[in-house]
């Protein structure tokens, strides 16, 4: 565990820290109007919808598979839920919130349905939604980008709850409660066995369609969850563009926090390292003015360097290499 | 003249995180001699193996072949160099055709391109030849584990130029396949071509081996030929310690009265290709052993009781209700557990811990939602570790790196904590040691005395005999035969196999 | 018959019932012009999903092939526009060029042990990002030899012709069946990807061929790419855009399992040309707006996968479905694991 | 009945939304069959989609390209078959003009300038002004960018101290704003966005910043779509430079006079202006879209 955490994290550090030597005043946190504000609480703030898809797509990953399908569910959540307020045809918050997390449900129980029982690979199975999803979103919001005002339902990506963003609280309490439900139950025994071995697994007892519809329809709360924070932020569902290819982003982060693709174990904390990462990443990129033309290729070499230094191979012989040098020397 | 040594390992040593699991080992083996290599689970012949082949990387000693040092060449460089090897765990691609992977990396070319119609028949050729009939374009997947097991064995000797190593090959073939790989290695030994055999079947050494090493956990214990060194003896040697030699002395066989209820009936259950319809009755506290030759279709069988394949007829009774399984899942919760044949694929998860592997059976039974707290696991794992002698350093270290005896007894141990009322073992001592042997039967036995129903699968007759109160016996995916009370011998069985069922 | 050309079989027999059913709905459609318009349009796709079969049979996968696409289209433009390289020279250079850069990304993944996907992602971006750097405007390529190729084509009966597009991807093909079917190369990727340890201890040189694979697929996006220039007469650095989704979808559609090992080259083929004839499909119908667009086209796959499914594997629900395949007699179950 | 056939780009926006109804109610309003195919972006779905348009024998054809190059083959298949094509909202370059009929557009340089030259006026020719640019690589960003930057460099005290990408996207639009202000914080003194999107979200991350948009600092974009217009009425907004999306009835007078045998421009340039903040009021009810 220690040393599965180790490398994400001391990545996550030389980045913060060459962040600190560009900008000294970088981690200053200050209380504006009642709420904490800074560059990290910033990134913290940036990183939460991205957190939560990676949150769904490490136990979908586990299993073996890959949910595609998250950016087409945010924005069909984010339709949904702006369609609601706009029309006034639901104006209680509660009920605004069960819609969208209605909806993401049930694309995961499709998307579920599709792998399990179809027997439909997954990459394929979530294609599917990914393509047809953003077209359902854009039937609700007509093509339109809806826009709305209610109070109660921005607090999802707007507000504050003890001067911190509402969007890191949410973070923190479903990381919290799948901590506590894969601990607490045999649940993620299961969608581990599933994942290293699923033949195994069906010849111990193990109802794997069960628990993969069960890990499909989490990745799409997940994934509704997120969509709903992205609206709330803006104000607005924009169906083509919200949430548009940040699979690749969470599956990046989940592969970054050590998940292997090909399922078995997984490791949900340094997956929400994998998420600061790469956020950090990308503020980097953008507090420092680099050419728009030049942000792929550095993006492109950060990811690469931080897999290489995670890379016990390349530590390897990167260690060879030293000690070869010293002997010589000597 | 001595015959020339060709392979010399000296001074070896190997270690993983936490294990050292070779330390100054030696091994000599020379031109047109059949070495055994023996030791209990886990005392490093797999480990020795694979530094040898070049599959893992020894920490210091040295390897030579023909005097040439092969220390830290690539698997592929030592194939190359004329070591052929089959290791424990069937080691072939499953994706692929069975000439294919006899023939992986050196196909017949033809103008330039793989000549398939030549490879085919030289496949076919080959298996025949060790009278496996089978057809070579079928995927690998298709097979059972033993006919896997012998392809490997096929593509290891038609490797072989100088070395070659069979790490288990016996382990789940019956008396015929071994026969047959007695008579190759017989051949390929008076062609000067010195083999290294790895067993638990101690006949079979004293049957085709020259020579003995012995290692125990991790050491070189001795080496000597076998003429020198009898039976008993060597087991000390193994072991390290006396085994009390209680052997089938007296198994009192439970007859069934007639108006007994049995825990499971099928009746006429059956499944066109796999098994034509037959009836099963298992009683409480007794056993049924399942005897035939390979490909009879006993997995097949007890496959189709476990609800892993649907039955196209028949129905199953558990003790005299009608049930219908639709996955292994609802077999377990009637009470029924199955510890599969193929270990590699349908048994172990590799990634999950010794102790995770053990309680998934029980974990799955009992559903998600209610886990079996970490003491409880903790005293599963503690309970069975030690009745079962599972050899590892750690339970929570991923099972894939224990040793394949080892492997199996945390299979048997999954099954022994779900609490079975009908227990069924598909060759169930597949690669245990002589030690450990005995006390799993014994086990086994006790569990049956506290009611437990089971049925037994299994290559080697003794094994069915010692075990069982009735033995039905399959022979081309028919039940052919049922035996009692007194006709439960190897002899009997043998002759029932290789006489009935002729119509 | 054997069960691992079952889903090949049910990828071709959906292709031909989506054929024949378009035909029924729409005027014009059974013309050899829209026959053969379909290789001309998929062409460039047909020869990069080619090359990702092999990477997928390898049990890996490749993300980066789109940005190679546009990539070497910026690149072959600006060599041939701003530095007047003649087409052939520029060609070898961005071949040779792609060669080495799928080496780097096979090094990455089998001497370093990172992910596929990673490796393969960043190679997406840095593609993409060069493209950008090269040149963020599109340039047009105006030199003759592109008129010479424009003007190549083998007429066909009915109207239809076979343009230089189309002929390279057949060639392309036919050496990829050989290769993957005929040669040591071809089976070492099926036997990586079957069981990669096992490979190695067969014997097989599996650094060796995952870095080929890699090699040899960023060569075919490369190609894919000048043929994609053929097609639009320009370097675009925004062109093919997502277009590894579709390489990916048009193998898997095409029978190949992703886990790697099983599979075909035609297969592919077939899967890239279902996915042309529901845009076909949906071109000619002309009334679906954007968002019904999308939603069809989502439909249409699910409805195409689902057949595949059915056809292949002899019944719908896999639930249900027993286990894996074991041929004995004439029953056939699916290879495939669940 | 004739049959027009009609490639659109996708529908990223609410301003191609806009177009595509334009064009569909016009096609309607008019008595003509439109075959409308969306190309999700690519450039090779609409080569396609013209392709089997010509493989249907359609009568005319409007595209919305989605790049400048690398039309010349399909449209010399379309004139082989006597099919004008009439291009909306961009242009395309073709060795041979003749190969379409007539372009209908605005001059994207030209709007950058509009942008420019008001926050020249409007800040004295001093001002550290950050950029919200279009998605790399495509020709209305490339052109914004440029007709800013020309107009931007006559005046030594304005410079652009920041420019990135904010993908067309409100989201984006605020993610890289709020980058900017924890750089740059109060130096800044306007945002230029190439579309009204990514000011909207601009506006948002300077309202969570504390400092007042509109005021503390100035915006202004392109576009003028309604909720621009909005933001200009609630004064967070200064300016948005009009790039009109109803093309529809353009496009079908173009191709109606082909259709007579009438000659017809090869630029019918759309007229943009920029409208402010004083005018918003009374122009937002005439919005469209
Ligand atoms: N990959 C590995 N990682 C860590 N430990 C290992 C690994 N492989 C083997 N071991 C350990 O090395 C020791 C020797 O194992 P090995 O497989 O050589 O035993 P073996 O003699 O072949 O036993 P068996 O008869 O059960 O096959 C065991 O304690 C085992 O746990
Ligand atoms: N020696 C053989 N020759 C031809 N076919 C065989 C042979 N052995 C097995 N098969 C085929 O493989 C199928 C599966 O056999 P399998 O080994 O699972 O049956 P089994 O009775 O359970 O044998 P065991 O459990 O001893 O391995 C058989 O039905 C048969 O078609
Ligand atoms: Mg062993
Ligand atoms: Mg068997």
């Amino acid at each position: 565990m220690q040393s599965r955490l180790f490398w994400p994290i001391f990545v996550l550090l030389l980045l913060l820290a060459f962040n600190l030597i560009n900008d000294p005043s970088f981690f200053a946190i200050e209380i504006k109007q009642g709420r904490l504000f800074g560059s990290v609480i910033d990134i913290l703030n940036r990183a939460a919808p991205i957190a939560l898809l990676a949150l769904g797509m490490t136990l979908v990953i586990a299993t073996g598979g890959i949910d595609l399908s998250v950016g087409a569910v945010i924005a069909i959540s984010g339709a949904v839920c702006a369609y609601l307020i706009q029309n006034e045809i639901v104006t209680s918050t509660p009920l605004i919130i069960l819609a969208g997390i209605g909806v993401a449900l049930i694309a995961g129980l499709w998307n579920g349905i599709l792998v399990s029982i179809l027997g439909i690979q997954p990459i394929i199975a979530t294609l599917i939604l990914m393509v047809a999803g953003r077209g359902i979103a854009q039937l609700i919001t007509g093509g339109q980008i809806l826009t709305f005002d209610h109070v109660g339902f921005e607090f999802i990506g707007g507000g504050t709850l003890f001067g911190i963003p509402f969007s890191i609280v949410l973070v923190v309490l479903t990381y919290g409660v799948t901590f506590l439900v894969l601990r607490k139950t045999a649940l993620g025994l299961f969608i581990a066995s599933i994942g290293a071995n699923p033949t195994a697994s069906y010849f111990a007892g193990i109802r794997e369609p069960q628990i993969k519809i069960l890990v499909y329809m989490f990745s799409g709360l997940c994934a509704g969850l997120a969509g709903m924070i992205l609206t709330s932020d803006i104000q607005g569902a924009d169906a083509n563009n919200a949430g548009l290819w940040s699979e690749l982003d969470a599956i990046l982060a989940v592969v970054v926090g050590g998940t292997a693709l090909t399922g078995g174990r997984y490791y949900i904390g340094p997956t929400l390292i994998g998420v600061l990462i790469l956020q950090t990443m990308t503020t980097t990129i953008l507090t420092n003015g680099l050419p728009v033309q030049f942000t792929h290729i550095v993006k492109a070499a950060v990811v690469i360097l931080v897999m290489l230094i995670m890379s016990p191979q390349f530590r390897g012989e990167l260690n060879r290499l030293r000690t070869n040098k010293t002997k010589e020397i000597i | 003249m001595e015959p020339k040594s060709i392979l010399k390992v000296s001074q070896l040593n190997k270690s993983f995180p936490g294990v050292k699991a070779l330390s100054q080992v030696q091994l000599e083996l020379r031109e047109g001699e059949i070495m055994a290599l023996l030791g209990g689970n886990g005392a490093g012949k797999s480990t020795l193996i694979k530094c040898i082949t070049g599959v893992y990387t020894s920490d210091g000693g040295s390897i030579s072949l023909s005097g040439q040092s092969i220390r830290g060449l690539s698997a592929e460089e030592i194939i190359l160099k004329g070591i052929s090897t089959v290791h424990q765990e069937v080691n072939l691609i499953p994706t692929l055709s069975v000439a294919e992977n006899i023939y992986l990396g050196r196909q017949p070319y033809r103008f330039g391109l793989i000549d398939w119609a030549k490879m085919n028949t030289n496949a076919e050729e080959l298996l025949s030849s060790m009278k496996v009939f089978i057809d070579v374009t079928a995927t690998l997947n298709d097979y059972s584990i033993a006919v896997q097991q012998m392809i490997a064995i096929a593509r290891g000797v038609d490797m072989s130029a100088k070395v070659l190593i069979l790490d288990e090959p016996t382990a789940s073939l019956d008396n015929k396949e071994v026969e047959q790989l007695f008579t190759l290695m017989r051949e390929l030994k008076s062609r000067g071509i010195g083999i290294v055999f790895v067993t638990h079947f101690l006949d079979q050494v004293y049957d085709v081996c020259d020579q003995i090493t012995v290692l125990r956990n991790g050491q070189f214990v001795a080496s000597s030929s076998v003429d020198e060194l009898p039976q008993i003896e060597l087991i000390n040697l193994m072991l390290g310690k006396q085994i009390s030699n209680k052997n089938s002395s007296g198994k009192s066989r439970h007859t069934t009265d007639s108006n007994s209820k049995p825990f499971l009936s099928a009746s006429n259950i059956g499944r066109k290709g796999m098994i034509n319809p037959c009836d099963v009755n298992i009683y409480s506290g007794q056993t049924l052993g399942l005897g035939g030759l390979l490909g009879s279709g006993r997995t097949e069988l007890a496959k189709l009781l476990f609800g892993i394949v649907k039955p196209e007829q028949g129905t199953i009774q558990i003790e005299g209700e009608v049930k219908a399984f639709g996955s292994p899942h609802d077999a377990i919760q009637e009470g029924l557990a199955f510890c599969p044949e193929d270990r590699k694929v349908e048994g172990i998860i590799g990634e999950l811990s010794v102790l995770e592997n053990m309680v998934l059976a029980l974990q799955a039974k009992q559903g998600w939602f209610r886990m079996i707290g970490p003491k409880e696991q903790k005293e599963i794992g503690k309970k069975f570790v030690r009745s079962l002698n599972i050899v590892t350093s750690d339970i929570n270290k991923p099972v894939k790196e224990l040793s394949g005896g080892n492997q199996q007894k945390v299979i048997l141990a999954r099954w022994l904590a779900s609490g079975p009322s009908l227990l069924i073992l598909d060759e169930p001592t597949r690669g245990i040691d002589v030690g450990a042997k005995s006390e799993i039967l014994q086990i086994i036995d006790g569990l049956c005395k506290q009611g437990m129903a089971l049925m037994v699968i299994s290559s080697e007759l003794d094994e069915i005999v010692e075990f069982s109160d009735r033995v039905s016996v399959l022979k081309d995916h028919n039940m052919i035969a049922e035996l009692t009370g007194k006709d439960i011998s190897t002899q009997k069985l043998m002759e029932t196999i290789a006489h009935e069922g002729r119509d | 018959m054997k069960t691992r050309y079952l889903p090949l079989i049910a990828t071709i027999i959906v292709f031909v019932s989506l054929y024949l059913w378009g035909a029924l709905q729409f005027d014009n459609f059974f013309s050899m012009r829209v026959f053969t318009n379909l290789f001309t349009d998929n062409a460039f796709l047909v020869i990069t999903a080619i090359g990702m079969t092999f990477v997928i049979l390898s049990g890996g996968i490749d993300l980066s092939v789109g940005s190679m696409i546009a990539c070497v289209g910026v690149s072959v433009a600006v060599l041939i526009e701003h530095y007047q390289f003649h087409p052939i020279l520029a060609f070898t250079i961005v071949l040779i060029s792609a060669w080495m850069f799928g080496t780097f990304m096979g090094i990455l993944i089998e001497r370093y042990k990172l992910p596929p996907f990673i490796v393969t992602l960043a190679g997406m971006f840095f593609l993409r990002g060069l493209s950008f750097v090269i040149s963020i405007e599109s340039i047009p390529i105006t030199h003759p030899f592109y008129d010479e190729i424009a003007d190549f084509s083998i007429p066909v009966i009915g109207g239809g012709n076979l343009t230089a597009s189309t002929v390279i991807m057949l060639i392309v093909l036919i050496i990829a069946v050989f290769l993957a079917h005929y040669t040591r190369f071809g089976r070492n990727v099926y036997a990586v990807g079957g069981n990669e340890s096992s490979a190695r201890l067969l014997g097989v040189p599996v650094s060796r061929t995952i870095i080929n694979t890699y090699a040899f697929n960023s060569f075919l996006a490369a190609l894919s790419g000048i043929v994609f220039s053929f097609y639009t007469f320009s370097g675009y650095s925004l062109a093919a855009m997502g277009l590894e989704l579709d390489a990916i979808a048009s193998v898997v559609i095409g029978g190949t399992l992703l886990t790697g090992g099983v599979g075909f080259v035609v297969g592919t083929v077939f899967g890239v040309l279902i996915q042309g004839v529901i845009q076909t499909i949906i071109s000619f119908d002309g009334t679906l707006n954007s968002w019904w667009t999308k939603i069809f086209i989502g439909l249409l796959l699910f409805v195409f996968i689902a057949m595949q499914r059915l056809i292949s594997s002899g019944h719908i629900l896999v639930y249900f479905k027993n286990m894996k395949g074991r041929v004995i007699g004439d029953t056939k179950a699916d290879t495939t694991r669940y | 009945e004739l049959t027009i056939g009609f490639s659109q780009i996708g529908a990223e926006s609410a301003w191609r939304s806009a177009e595509t109804e334009s064009i569909k109610s016009e096609a309607e309003k008019r008595g003509y069959t439109l075959k409308f195919s969306d190309a999700q972006q690519k450039q090779e779905n609409q080569i396609k989609a013209i392709r089997s348009f010509i493989a249907q024998g359609v009568d005319g054809i409007i595209l919305a390209p989605v790049v400048e190059t690398g039309w010349d083959r399909v449209l010399k298949e379309a004139k082989a078959a006597d099919i004008p094509v009439v291009l909306v909202d961009r242009g395309i370059k073709v060795k041979d003009n003749d190969l379409y009929l007539s372009k209908i557009a605005s001059d994207f340089v030209f709007e950058g300038k509009l942008a420019g030259a008001w926050l020249a006026q409007e800040t004295n020719g001093y001002a550290n002004i950050v950029e919200l640019q279009g998605g790399p690589g495509a020709a209305p960003a490339i052109d914004r960018k440029a007709g800013f930057g020309q107009m931007v460099e006559q005046f030594p005290g304005m410079e652009i101290t920041a420019s990135q990408t904010g993908e067309w996207t409100r989201t984006k639009g605020k993610e890289v704003m709020e980058a900017f202000l924890k750089a740059q914080g109060e130096e800044i003194d306007a945002v230029y966005a190439h579309n009204d999107d990514m000011a909207l979200g601009a506006i948002q991350a300077i309202k969570e910043f504390g400092l007042m948009p509109g005021k503390d600092i100035l915006v202004v974009s392109i576009d003028g779509v309604k909720a621009a217009f909005q933001a200009m009425v609630d004064g967070e907004l200064n300016a948005t430079v009009d790039c009109n999306p109803l093309l529809g009835p353009l496009a079908f007078d173009a191709l109606e006079m082909a259709f007579n045998g009438k000659d017809v421009d090869k630029w019918i340039v759309q007229k943009d202006k920029i409208n402010v903040q004083q005018d918003a009021a009374e122009m937002i009810d005439s919005r469209m879209f």
